[in-house]
Order: C-alpha cells, then structure tokens, then sequence
C-alpha cells in the first residue's frame, strides 16, 4: 500500500467518524445528559450530593415519601399512608406489590434493613446529615407496615424519610456500593469513569416512563455543557451559568432552593455591633448587584426558599441606603466601636456562578461606606474551617460567603443549623432564642409555620446575624426533543419518567 | 571558516550595544518584539498612578461592555469586564501582577536552581546526590498539587504563588547548571585556578558561575514565557491568584465563561500573554542566533565589496 | 550497560519513596478531609465517626506506618469517595492519559522535525519567518482558552467535530491538537537551531565535499545529529504532558489522569493521590531511563 | 588513467580568486586575487600560518564557502578546461567526490560521529550510483585494507570515536579516494598527529599517488611537512600568495622576507651547536625531585568483568636543579601531560613521593599546598582554553594575588599588571582587554605573565608552545629563556615535539608508554640516541622530498608495523 493511499485512507475514516460522531444522538428513546461533575460513586445513602442526586433519585431508588415541589409536603410514594402513633412514632403503611430491580418484593422489613443501613453506623452515610443528631429506629409490624420511633417528638417525620433511599435487603451493610438495587422505574445498566448509564426496568410499579435509557456525562465547563445541548450531543443539563443562558427556547430558569448569603461572625469587633452589622446590609447596592445573577433571582430576606414551610413571604429584605450605612458607621464610630479594624470576607472559589465576582463588588461597596472589609478567597477545604464549628480560634472579624440548600419542605432543616447556639454554622449565641427555637421544632401544624417565621423576622430584623443575598436561580439548557422543565427539586433530582419526547 | 575569520579581527570593543542595535534592527520580528516589551514595561511602571482606582471600581450597569464604542470614555475602548471595570485599566494594573510574579518566580527559580545546580556539578560528595534526586522528587511533583497544598498552608498570596512557580521550574535550572559545570570543570582554565591554588569557592563562583549565566538567561526568557501561562492554568483550575488581586492569566480564567457571548473580556488578557510570551519567544531565538559567532552574521548588514 | 539501568532503577525508586513520603505529609497538612466528604450540615459527631472509620483521626506518623506497611503488601488503600480501590482507579484513568499524550508527543515531535528542519534550511526566509511565528503564537496562548475557543468555533459554530468526550477518531482531534500545540512549538525551535548549528559543523562539510545530494545531507546527516537535543526537550515535555494534560482533560471531559489527581487533590481523597502520583512519576522515571537508553542508541559515543 | 595523457594542461587552475567575509563592519577579506594550478601526478603545497587564508582557496574549488556570509568577488575557477565555479546542484556532484575530494585536518570532527565509517565509505559509492549494497561494502572493505586499517572487515562496523587519530585519518583517506579522484585536497591532513604517525599518512599520501596519478594539493603551515611533498609551493600570507615556485628553490634560497622568516624559525633549521637558549646559569641546589612516580587508573570491563589496571605513568624518576630546564618529550598517551598534572596535584598519583623544598607534595595539607602552588606554576597548551574568557587581563594576571593574599597589597596590583605585561612583551594599554582580543601568540605571553605573577621557583609547560604557529613559537621559546635568565626560574617542559627543546633544554627525558626510556643531556641525546623509540623520533623527522627522491625511505614498511 503506498503513503498516499494510506492518507487518503485515514482521511477518509475521520471524516466518517466525524459525521457519525455529530449524528450519534438518533431520535430513539435513549437520552443524554450531561452533569456539572462526576458523581464519586453511586451510593444511594448519598443521594442529597446533587450529581449523585440527580442520577439515582426517583431513578432507581425511591424513599418512602416524595416531596411536592410545590407545598413542601411529603407525598406517598414507596409509602402509601402514614399516621402519629404517639409524639414519638409513626406509623407507615408499605405499598404492596413493588419489586426490587433484582426481583425481590419490597417489605416493610427491607425498609427497616435501608433505615438500618443508614442510621448504624458501619458505613458513612451522608444523608443521615438530614437528620441531624436524632435518632430513629425502625419496627416492622407486619410485612407491609412499619413503625418508627424517634429519640424525641418528630412532627415532620414523613418529611424527614424523603432522603431514605429503600435499597434491596440484599445491599451491604458495612460498606458503601456503586451498584444501587432500588424500586425505582430505571437500573443501573453501567458506570465507568466516562458515564453512567440507566435502562427502563420493566417491573416498575408505577407508569411507565417513555425514556427507555439515559447515559449520564459530565464535563465541568458551562459553556461546553451549552455546546453539547445545543450541538445534538446531549439532551439535557441541569445546570449552565446565567451567561450561557441566552436561548430563550432551549434555556429554562428555576428556582433552585439555594439561598446565598454572608454569614456575619458577631462575637468579634467590630462585627458585635448591630450598627455595624445593619450597615452591612443597607451599604450594598442590591440593584446593581442582582445584575451578576440575572433578572430571575429574588432577593432574600432568610435562609430559606419560598414554598418551605415557615419561609414569611411579608418579610422585606434589606434595601440599599448607602446614606443610612455610612450614618450608622459613623453613629457606632462615635460610640467607640472599633469600626476601622479589619473585617476579613472569606470567599469560596466556585461556590456559585460569579460568586468571586460578587465578593469583590460587595467589598468595593463596603469600602464606600467606610468599612475596612478585605477579600481572602480560599479553597473549600479551607474555607469549611470558617464555615464549621470549630471555628479557627485566630480568624479575627471575619465575614463568611455561604449558600444554603433546602429543598426538604421544612424550615427545621434551616433555622437550628443558623441560630440555636449549638447550630453547626451559627455564630449567635442567645439562650432566649435557643428556647424558642426548641419550642418551635416541637410544634406541628399551622403553629409550627408561624413560629418559624417569627424566629425568621428575628434573625432579620434584631440579631442581624447575616446579610441574606438572594434565592438563586439555576439555568438548564432541554434539548429541543425533550419536553421537560426544571422546577425547584432538580437541583436534587431529575426524574426520567417526567420527561417526555416532543412528536 | 570563522576560526579564521576570528583571528583576522581582532576588532576592539566598538561600542557594544551599538553591535546589539545593529543587529536586532536587522530582524525586524524580533525588534518588534523588543519594542512591544519596552512599552509594557513603560506601561506597567507608569500607568497605575495614571489610572489610578479604575482599575478595581465597580460599574455595575456597563457589565460586559462592548468594546470599540465611541460612547464612554476612551479607557472603555476595549470593552468593560463582568464588573463593568473598564479592561485597559485591568490590563495595565494586572500587568504589573503578571509580570511581577513572572519576574520574581523565574529569578528565584534560576538562583536557587543555579546554585544548587553548581554544588550538585562541582562537588562530589554525598549532598551532590541528594540534590540531584531532590531535582528528580521535584520534578515529577505535580505543581497543582503543590499549589493546592502551599494555597492551603499559607494562604493565597502573591508571594505564596511565586513559591509555587518558582519551585516547580527549579529542576530546569539545576539540572542545565549541572550539566555546564560537569563540562566546564573539565575546562583548562578550571584546572589552571586549582593549579594556582584557588579554593572551590573561588573557581565555582569566579570561573564557573559567570559562564553558565548565560545560558540561565537564555533559559529564564523562555520560562518568563512559561511561567506565565502556568499561572494562568493555575487560574483555570482556581489554584491561582485569588480575588481581589488578579493578573492576565486570571482574567482570561474568569472571562473564559463568557467567551461565547462577550468575547472580549478573555479576548484581550490572552491576546497580551500571547503578546508577551510570543515577544519573549522571539527575543531569545533572536538572542540565541545573536550568541552564537557561527551564526551572527545572520543578523548583520552585511556590505558586500563592489565588483 | 545493565548495571547503568539497575543504579537508575535504585535511584529512581528513592525518588518516588521520597516523592510518596513527602507527599504524604504535605496533603495532610492541607486540612481534615472529612468534612469535605460530608454535606455541610452534618454533625461534629458525624464527621468524627468519618474520621474514625478511615483513620484520620491517628497521628500523623502513624497513618505514614500504616501507609507503609500496606504499601508492602501492595495496598495501595482506598479512594473514600470512590468506595474503590485507589491504584484501581488510578490505574483505569492513567492509560488514556497515555494514549492522549503518546499521540499529541508523537504528532508534535514529527511536525517540529519537519517543519523545523525545513525552517533551518533557509534561515530568514519565508518558511522559517512562518514557522516560528505560527509554532511560537500556538505555544503563547493559555491552553483552555485555546481548547474553549476551539470547541466553540469547530464544534458549535461550524459543527465539524464533537465538542468533547470520547469515542470515536474525530473525538481525538481537538484534544490532541490543544495538548500538542506547545510542545511543537517549543520543539520547532529546538530542531531549528540544533539543525542550524549542525548544518554548520564539519562533517556537513564532509559530505558535501563527498558529493552528497543536499536531501541526504540534511535528513541523512544533520538531522540525526540533531535529534539528541530534541530528543532531551522532548522528553521533558512529555513529562510535563502526563502531568499536566489536566487542562485538556478538565475542558474536554477526558477521562484522564490529570483530571483524577485535581479532583482528588480538591477533595483531598488521599489515596487517589498517592496512587496517581506513584503512576504517574514511575511513568516519568521509566520514561527518563527510556531517553538515556536512547541516548546511547543514537549516539554511538555514549556508553554507559 | 594515464597520468601523462594530460599533464602538460594544468589539471585545475584557480585564477585571481577573490574571497570575503561578510560581517558588520567592511567584509573581511581572507583570499586576495590568488592564482594558482596543478597538474596530474604532481604535488602542490599551500603553505602558510593559521589566517593566511590557505584553506580558503580551496574551500572555493569545492563550493564549501557558505555564502552568505562567504562572498567570492572575483575568479575563475577551472578543472580539466571547464568552469566549474558556478556549479550547483548536480553538475557539482558530478565534480565533488569523483573528480575532486577533500580530506580535513580533524579527522574526529569531519567525520559523522553518530554512522559507522563503513556507512560513511558506502554512501560515496551509492550516492554517486557506483556500487551499492553488498558490492559497495566489499569495496569499502578494500579500501579501508588499502589504506592501512587492520582487520578492516570487522572494523568497518565501528564508529569514529573508536578509532585513534591516525586511523581516523587513514578512513578519511579512504573515503577521498574511493571513486579515485583526479585531485585530492588535503587541508592539514597530519597537524593533530603525532610525528611518527604523521610521516606514515604522509607515505601513505605519497604511494596513493604514485599508484593514481592523482594531483595532490596540500595545504599545511609545517614547514617539513611542505618539504616532504612538495613539487611546488606557494607561499601565503595574510589572504595573498607572497612567494610560489618549485619546491627546491622556495625552500633552498627564499625570495620573500616572509618566506624567509618561516625558514628562519624552524627549530631543525641549524643543527649546529649554535644559537642555542640553554641555560647559563651553572646549575645549583636540587628544586624537585620526583621519586618512584606512578599512575594506575582502574577500570571494570561489562557488568561482571573484573577490574583491570592500567599504568599511564609507572615509576617514573627525575630531578630539576634551580634554573634549569628540563624537557620531557613522548607522543600522546605516553603519560607526560600525567606526570605535569600529579605534580600540581590536580590528580593524585598512585605512589612516589615529589620532593620540592625538602617536602612531598603528595602529603602536603591544605594550607601547604596552598603555599606550594604559589611557588609552583603551569602554561597550559592552550592558551586560551586556560583563561576565563570572561575576565579581563588585569583580572587575568592578577588572579593569584586575589588567591593568596600575602603577596602583593591590592593597591599595587595595577602597577605590577603593568610591569608583568611588560615583561612579556605586551602591550600594558591592553589590560582592559579580553583574551579572545588577542592572538594565540598574545595569549601565551598573558598567560606567562599570569605565572610569574606569583613569584614561583618553578614553571611547569606542558605543551606551552605546540599550537602555535612556527614563528610564534621561536618568539615564545626566547621569552621564557630570556626570563629564566632573569629571574633565575627552572623549567619542566613537555612537549611531543622534540626538535623544539633542542635549544632550549639542558636535558630532556623521553616518555614512552608512562616509561622514561632515556634521559640525559641534551646534546647527548641528539648527538648519540640509545633508545631505539628516540631513534625513531628523531627519524621521524621527515626528509625534503628533493632530497629524499634519490634515495628512498628504506624505514617506511618498517615503520607501518609500528602501532599506532
């Protein structure tokens, strides 16, 4: 074979590669979609990390309960009914005739063997986060009804074991796996470091899906993510920047339950002080800023999205009165509060699209007013130390970028974590709405709603122990075959059988 | 042949930068290279206090400012980053961050390379060996890894970033000094200083030294070039400098995620480092043909007798 | 010849031993890796039971023993966000890191000796002014911006090539162009002027004095004189290349190396480090001891 | 190929060869209107110093002048009744390597390092199409036989590297006369060499040519070498041919006063007694004496072959008295730079003692020795390998009083430069200057200067003269007499060449294979050589071919056996 022909040869294949490659994507039922990043490992009893999330969730395993996206309340799903046996157990009844994607029946003891499984011990689980420091444990009754006691009254009970993901008993029990067994409409087909793929399994219980597979890829760049939607490539990302945003066809905005804010450090001068900290809040010029972030994100005035339970919608956030700020930097000046000192503002790189930049606006902003804020960007690793208990004991005033994910219905899973004095973030410290908050996480109902909102207008309006920033907004790019929106769970989960094929 | 040539001329010294003019006028990529470097030091030494706080103030209704509009002030001419900040201001202010760090991590790299790499040349006894395999555990150290660990332990800092790059391009220097030293101690001249009773100190620093610094700057305008893309890599993958500060290879990682809609806000930053690290590229090759006497004439006028 | 190859092993295995060591302890002063694995809520309790059941909570030099020792019995530990073997996973990634920079070295190195020999045969004319403000201009340009704009104009806009991924040939082209971009643009200059100084050296003369067709001359004599300088550049790079083939990888979604050792030096996931570094400076070493092996093959004169 | 079909038309001719050199400043001009012819059969010499632009001229016939930055102004260059200067491309292959062929002076750096020679035999042959594969090898292997190589079957796989200098010169030989050129062009085929093996390629050239009837143009700057081959000579200087003829006449009764310097300042050009630059001084106290010197170097062969020893210097013995001169003489690799190198301890001997002012060297400490090497100096062969190119001549000479502090305040030193540049005979305006600002000749005077900067007793030169052209040397050879005179100093001098020491040593030992194999007074050893090896050097000294065509060499089979 002679050099030439051998070129045109090679010519040739690439050029036939290259159209299949671009036309790979027919129009059957398999569909791609392409993650931010790659999910470490497809552990079911991590499902509240969003690339695993948004794989396995309502995929192939299923909890108990379902969160509505729109009330906050739990749903039926692997449960059919629930009831308060007592102020400390409840009562949940197994739907009957749902198989496991490897063909065992689900029980209500395989339900008890994934609360088991989570809550032991013997592995690392990450969703136990939810449950903070309660401690429950799980009776069968009979083969499809199940008890649950907890250490302590839980009135959002069924709420809390929507992050229970219900493994096949067959699941170990000491360590973590990449091959989930659950009752979800799709299993695992494969997993290798270049996608995950799912297949329809045709002993679902439920309705079934018209997507019959799904390939997951992840590629960490926006803008390519953008591409591959938009090229063909892929169907669907859950996630591009505000910027790659510009198709109003294809590109669709949600609230996605994160809520940003500054954390405000009060036990150090001059952050002690309630001017100072007010100052904080009114020196920032909230229209201009909103303009990093686009038109769709509201501001906030709490730590948790509108539709949980206990967000107060009467709640005003903070204005912009750069006037106010500096008059009140000079009125806590003139009382002797150190208001030159340095106050340290530690971001996280990444934390959110143009999170760097909008650190560096505010600190511009807060220099106008007079304060001495400096920015110090770290890595997460680093910057958890701030965001943690312990916090570091040299730190000095600082000020903390953070963002709260809640998509769980309840401000239970918000308001301990920032204002009870042992909250894991908090940097309050007040008996007094300590006791409230107790009471409040107590109460069930229409009470429980109010209580939660009055410790919300607190926080707001006299501890000011933040500076709530806004509820955020995520962009997903749908392919133009798919007929699909995003809504405010998914950021968490994407569920196949929701979406449908366009034709 | 220019062995010969050699001993026909022995030519006194007619002005040496005279020489070096001549020559570079001769090729003319490499004197535009020279003059684009003249004017950003010019820039970067005397544009912050003409700009002033540009640089860092917020405009936060011209975000992404187009560039080449006639509307806004001419400091607007190249277009308005994500903050509205005007970008020549950027450029100017972040030269001097840029090339800061460039300058200061290629000339702690190519000290502490150079003198390691003289003591692992010149001596023979065991910390020679430890150098060397220290080189070797250098080396293959991954620098983002490095980067991650020195960001965490010290915090981000300027200083902290030239630690980083100078001590990931080391190995270049120590092993290019080694290796001159392994031959010039050979040389006659080496042997002629012991012969008077130099002291290993005298000949490394007096004799040994002065002839492999050329070699080193050669090296050191390359890796000027090099390092400055590395800690723009450093930037993509958010190892690099950390905000407020910034340099041009932290502009073009930020502004990659808009390169499909406002093209401009990496567009510029990288057309400078592509500027600088391509005038730095052409100024050695330049420099190299100039050193070498085999080659020089290659950049000479040269007049050729008429017949 | 043997013996040379046993003392570089030696050498090299106390380099990696002390790569490794120093490793250890250095991305263990980059902070407990336990509350980066949990979500941020979880409780103190929590992230001590994490630290327990994976050891982080022993001294320091106790987990180095403990490193060691399983390291003997060729433990290399496990990824704690993997729930995998480490060298497993390390070992999966590494060799499409190989094949990407095994092609992008081959690809640059071929087109530099061409384009570089060609160049030094007429310095100053066009070809050479081309060739070096073409191979400098690529090798001047940040590499993701490169790799970003590349995607978007050829896979978006013109829609030629995929925009990432892998699979088949055309998804190699983008990659391999991006990542062998700088080193054929530094190698270029190599071969110019090592080309250039050994067109000049006497045994040219030699050959032309021997009446040698001027083809002979350049690739027959001066080019293989002037491949031990390329040669030596070349295989710097290349290690550089396995290093550092993370951007590409990052921008194009390749399931490389370079990639795994950021993710896990972000995520601090220890193990994955320690096995990717091991992989990756073993690659280095073999590949240095490679180049002095061919060293002595090209140069007669070099005998170890 | 009859060698008189033709030999009344010159078989080249150069006419009025004009070259440049292009550099910044006015081109450089190294060949000024040179013409010149040779015919089959016959022999010519270029004579002429290093930059007298003799390699130049022929560069020319060839086209091995790069222009730029070569520029040929003028001249006609003609072979065989045809132009040939304008040649390129093929028609210039028909020429190089067929008709004409060149062999060089550096056989090492001439030849590929990286191919066998065999490749570089057989490639002649395939490029010019006249034999390739199994055929050209075989022929390669001939010619390697032809020219005197040993076991060329076996040897014709090896590189250059592994070959020793005569032998390399010997395969460049082979290489010229492969396609049996009709002129050969030897640029300095014999100056590395040492004597003995210069006369064998010197043969060897000569009975190639009685074979052939090829013409032969030699170009050297050796005045016996020139004698030796020589039909006719031209003479040049400084780019122009200052004096041509027939050999006998050229040599015999020189016209230009150039011509007649060069002849004047060869060492062998009187023998008689007279003349001499031996010491005056009658000989006083011992200064150095060297007991039971030796050198065993050690060296494994492959992985597990034992340790094998080789003796580059074996007991070696000798005494120097103040103010005399003693010449040690051998070829290379007879151990004498080896012996020059212990006594300044820049190597460590295996065993002996050096005795120097009632101590041994050997066992000195440092701060002994620090003492002993300011009383101790060396010239090196190259004058400007041993100096720091980038230091200036003050820093040059004043080198050792930086090293030891005790001889001269620092305020003094420009003076003293000053005085010691004088003393040599330089220029003392020059102190500023470079050592490449000046020539070879200059060097060695900066560097004699920089050895009597620290007063010593003792100078050690080890080849201090041996690259230097013929009249520089006798200049150089005078100034060292001269100051041993003055300043009472005793000399080692180690030198390949023994005719240079005959007037200037008092005694001379001969090395051979790191053995003295005689020593002695100096007229002693001229006047009656014992040692056959001395003979033989002695002998090596080639004959003026005028002289030697009556009578031929009855030594030159005997002296192929020698090893090279």
């Amino acid at each position: 074979m002679g050099k030439t022909s051998r070129i045109t040869i090679f010519a040739t294949a690439l050029m036939a590669s290259t159209t299949w490659a671009v036309y790979a994507q027919d129009a059957s039922k398999a569909i791609k979609i392409v993650l931010p990043e790659q999910p470490a490992n497809l552990e079911p009893c991590g499902t509240i990390i969003t690339n695993v999330g948004q794989i396995l969730s309502q995929n192939v395993t299923e909890a108990l309960t379902v969160i509505d996206a729109k009330t906050g309340l739990p749903q039926p799903k692997l449960a059919t009914e629930w009831t308060r046996v007592d102020d400390t157990t409840w009562r949940f009844k197994i739907r009957p005739g749902v198989k496991f994607q490897n063909g065992k029946d689900l029980t209500a003891e395989a339900v008890a063997f994934s609360i088991k499984r989570m809550t032991g011990g013997t592995m690392t689980c990450n969703n136990m986060a939810k449950f903070g420091d309660r401690k429950i444990e799980a009776t069968p009754v009979d083969a499809l009804t199940l008890d649950i006691k907890s250490d302590r009254p839980e009135p959002i009970m069924p709420t809390l074991l929507s992050v229970v993901m219900v493994v096949s008993p067959d699941t170990p029990v000491d360590k973590p796996v990449n091959d989930p067994v659950g009752t979800g409409p799709f299993k695992l087909a494969s997993f290798d470091t270049q996608s995950v793929a799912l297949e329809r399994f045709d002993g679902y219980w439920g309705a079934k899906p018209v997507i019959e597979k799904a390939n997951y890829v992840w590629r960490s760049e926006s803008s390519i993510r953008a591409a591959m939607v938009e090229t063909g490539e892929a169907d669907l990302t859950p996630s591009i920047a505000i910027q790659d945003a510009t198709n109003s066809e294809t590109d669709f905005a949600y609230l996605n339950s994160e809520t940003t804010a500054i954390r405000i450090d009060m036990s150090k001068p001059p952050l002690n002080d309630l001017r100072i900290r007010k100052a904080l809040n009114l020196a920032i010029d909230w229209e201009g800023l909103t303009q990093l972030f686009g038109d769709d994100v509201k501001r906030a005035s709490q730590m948790a999205v509108p539709g949980i339970n206990g967000h107060d919608e009467t709640l005003k956030p903070w204005e912009s009165d750069p006037a106010q700020a500096a008059a009140l930097v000079a009125e806590a000046k003139a009382a002797g509060v150190p208001v030159d000192s340095e106050i340290t503002l530690i971001g996280r790189n990444g934390i959110y699209p143009n999170g760097g930049e909008a650190m560096e606006a505010m600190v511009a902003m807060w220099r106008e007013a007079g304060l001495n804020v400096k920015l110090t960007m770290l890595d997460v690793a680093d910057w958890i130390r701030y965001l943690q208990k312990p916090y570091p004991e040299e730190r000095g005033a600082t000020l903390l970028q953070m963002q709260h994910d809640n998509n769980k219905g309840d401000a239970a899973f918000t308001i301990p974590i920032f204002y009870r004095s042992t909250g894991q973030y908090a940097t309050v410290s007040d008996p007094a709405l300590d006791k409230e908050i107790d009471t409040a996480l107590a109460t069930s109902g229409e009470d429980r709603a109010k209580d939660f909102k009055m410790i919300f207008a607190k926080a707001r309006n006299d501890v000011v122990a933040d500076i709530p920033m806004y509820h955020m907004i995520g962009y997903t790019r749908v392919g133009k075959r798919l007929d699909w929106h995003p809504d405010i769970t998914t950021n968490s989960e994407i569920p196949l059988a929701n979406i449908q094929l366009k034709n | 042949m220019t062995a010969l040539i050699s001993d026909i001329t022995v030519s006194p010294r007619t002005g040496k930068l005279r020489t070096i003019w001549n020559c570079l006028k001769r090729d003319k990529l490499a004197l535009a290279a020279v003059i684009f470097l003249l004017l950003l030091v010019i820039a970067t030494l005397a544009g912050p206090p003409l700009i002033g706080d540009l640089a860092t103030k917020l405009g936060l209704r011209q975000r992404n400012l187009a560039p080449f509009s006639f509307q806004h002030d001419w400091i607007y001419f190249l277009g308005a980053d994500t903050l509205g900040r005007p970008i020549i201001a950027r450029l100017v202010v972040g030269a001097q961050n840029t090339l800061g760090i460039a300058f200061a991590a290629v000339l702690c790299s190519m000290l502490t390379g150079g003198i390691l790499g003289l003591i692992a040349g010149y001596s023979e006894r065991w910390y020679s060996q430890i150098i060397q395999r220290l080189a070797d555990v250098v080396m293959s150290f991954p620098s983002l890894l490095l980067a991650l660990i020195v960001l965490y332990t010290l915090g981000p800092s300027i200083t902290n970033l030239v630690i980083v790059l100078a001590f990931t391009r080391m190995p270049i220097y120590l092993r290019t000094t080694r290796a001159e030293v392994l031959e010039l101690r050979e040389r006659m001249f080496v042997s002629a200083a012991i012969s008077m009773g130099a002291s290993p100190l005298r000949i490394v620093v007096r004799h040994i030294a002065p002839l492999v610094l050329p070699t080193l700057l050669t090296i050191a305008a390359l890796d000027f070039a090099t390092v400055i893309l590395a800690e723009s890599s450093l930037s993509f993958l958010g190892l690099g400098i950390q905000p407020p500060d910034f340099t041009w290879g932290a502009m073009v990682a930020n502004g990659r995620g808009y390169l499909a809609n406002a093209w401009w806000i990496s567009f510029w930053p990288g057309l400078v480092i592509l500027l600088t690290t391509l005038s730095l590229n052409l100024l050695s090759s330049w420099a190299r043909t100039f050193a070498d006497p085999q080659q020089r004439w290659r950049l000479q006028s040269l007049r050729k007798t008429p017949r | 010849m043997l013996s040379y190859i046993g003392r570089r092993a030696s050498h090299s295995i106390i380099s990696v031993l002390g790569l490794l060591a120093l490793v250890f302890f250095l991305t263990r002063l980059t902070g407990d890796p336990s509350s980066l694995f949990l979500p941020l809520d979880s409780t103190l309790e929590a992230r001590q039971a994490f630290a327990r059941l994976h050891g982080f909570d022993q001294p320091i030099h106790w987990q180095f023993l403990n490193y060691l020792r399983d390291l003997v019995s060729l433990d290399f530990g496990q990824s704690v966000r993997q729930n995998r073997s480490a060298m497993e996973i390390a070992l999966e990634a590494f060799p499409q890191t190989l094949k990407l920079a095994f092609v992008a070295m081959a690809l640059a190195i071929a087109l530099a000796i061409v384009a570089g020999s060609i160049a030094a045969t007429r310095p100053g004319g066009f070809f050479d002014r081309i060739v070096s403000l073409v191979s400098l201009t690529g090798a001047s340009a940040p590499d993701f911006w490169i790799a970003i704009v590349g995607i978007l104009v050829f896979a978006v806009s013109f829609d030629l090539l995929p925009t990432s991924g892998t699979g088949s040939l055309a998804h190699w082209i983008m990659p391999v162009f991006v990542l062998a971009l700088r080193p054929f643009g530094l190698l270029v200059q190599v071969v110019r002027g090592t080309m250039l100084s050994a067109l000049s050296a006497p045994y040219i003369k030699t050959a032309r004095a021997k009446g040698l067709r001027r083809k002979e001359i350049i690739f027959g004599h001066a080019l293989r004189n002037s491949l031990l300088p390329v040669i030596t550049v070349a295989g710097d790079l290349t290690a550089g290349l396995v290093n550092g083939a993370v951007i590409v990888e990052t921008v194009f979604g390749w399931p490389g190396i370079g990639k795994l050792m950021i993710d896990a030096i972000i995520l601090r996931d220890f193990a994955v480090v320690q096995s990717t570094i091991l992989v990756t400076a073993t690659a280095i070493f073999v590949l240095n001891i490679c180049i002095d092996l061919l060293y002595a093959v090209l140069d007669p004169r070099i005998r170890y | 190929m009859s060698p008189t079909s033709k030999s009344t038309s010159p078989l080249l001719t150069v006419e009025n060869l004009t070259v440049d050199f292009l550099s910044d400043e006015s081109p450089v001009r190294a060949v000024n209107a040179v013409s010149f012819d040779v015919s089959r059969g016959e022999t010519l010499v270029i004579l002429g110093e290093s930059g007298s632009g003799k390699s130049v001229s022929t560069s020319a016939v060839m086209d091995l002048i790069d222009q730029p930055p070569g520029d040929i102004v003028s001249g006609r260059i003609s072979f065989d009744g045809a132009p040939i200067g304008n040649l390129r491309g093929e028609p210039r292959r028909l020429i190089n390597g067929q008709k004409i062929a060149m062999i060089f002076q550096d056989p090492l750096a001439y030849l590929n390092p990286v191919y066998t020679v065999g490749r570089q035999i057989v490639e002649i042959f395939a490029c010019h199409g006249v034999a390739s594969g199994k055929e050209a090898r075989e022929r390669s292997i001939e010619l390697l036989r032809r020219v005197g190589i040993p076991e060329p079957d076996t040897r014709i796989d090896q590189y250059p590297h592994q070959f020793s200098g005569g032998q390399r010169q010997r395969v460049m030989i082979a290489m010229a006369i492969a396609l049996k050129p009709d002129l050969l062009i030897a640029d300095e085929p014999t100056t590395a060499l040492d004597v003995s093996v210069q006369a064998q390629i010197l043969d060897l050239l000569r009975d190639l040519q009685n074979e052939t009837g090829m013409a032969l143009i030699l170009i050297t700057h050796d005045l016996e070498v020139a004698a030796s081959m020589a039909d006719r000579v031209i003479v040049m200087n400084r780019g122009e041919i200052v004096e041509a003829g027939v050999a006998r006449d050229v040599f015999t009764s020189p016209r230009h006063a150039y011509t007649k310097k060069l002849i004047s300042a060869l060492p062998h050009g009187d023998t008689a007694e007279g003349g001499n630059r031996r010491s005056t001084i009658p000989s006083g106290e011992t200064v150095l004496k060297v007991e039971n010197l030796t050198k065993e170097y050690l060296f494994s062969q492959g992985l597990f072959g034992k340790k094998q020893s080789f003796r580059a210097v074996n007991d070696v013995n000798f005494e120097i008295r103040k103010g005399e001169t003693l010449g040690i003489v051998g070829e290379s690799g007879s151990g004498k730079s080896s012996v020059a190198r212990m006594l300044l301890r820049l190597t460590e001997p295996t065993a002996g003692r050096a005795i120097f002012a009632g101590e041994d060297i050997f066992s000195m400490n440092q701060a002994r020795l620090l003492a002993f090497r300011r009383k101790v100096q060396m010239v090196f062969q190259d004058p400007y390998g041993s100096m720091n190119p980038r230091m200036s001549v003050h820093a040059i000479i004043s080198e050792p009083w930086a090293i030891h502090g005790d001889i001269l305040p620092q305020a003094r030193w420009k003076d003293r430069v000053v005085e010691l540049l004088e003393l040599v005979g330089l220029n003392p305006e020059h102190v500023d200057r470079y050592p490449h600002q000046f020539s070879g000749g200059q060097r060695q005077r900066i560097a004699i200067a920089r050895a009597l900067a620290s007063e010593p007793d003792l100078i050690i030169c080890d080849e201090a003269v041996s690259a230097l052209d013929v009249s520089i040397q006798a200049q150089i050879i005078d100034l060292l007499a001269d100051l041993r005179t003055r300043l009472g100093l005793s000399y080692i001098f180690i030198t390949h060449d023994l005719p240079i020491v005959r007037h200037f040593a008092d005694r001379i030992v001969v090395m051979k294979q790191g053995e003295i194999v005689e020593d002695g007074s100096t007229s002693a050893i001229f006047a009656n050589p014992v040692h056959p090896y001395t003979q033989s050097l002695l002998e090596a000294t080639p004959v003026p071919k005028w002289m030697a065509v009556r009578a031929p060499r009855p030594t030159g089979r005997a002296r192929d056996a020698l090893t090279l």
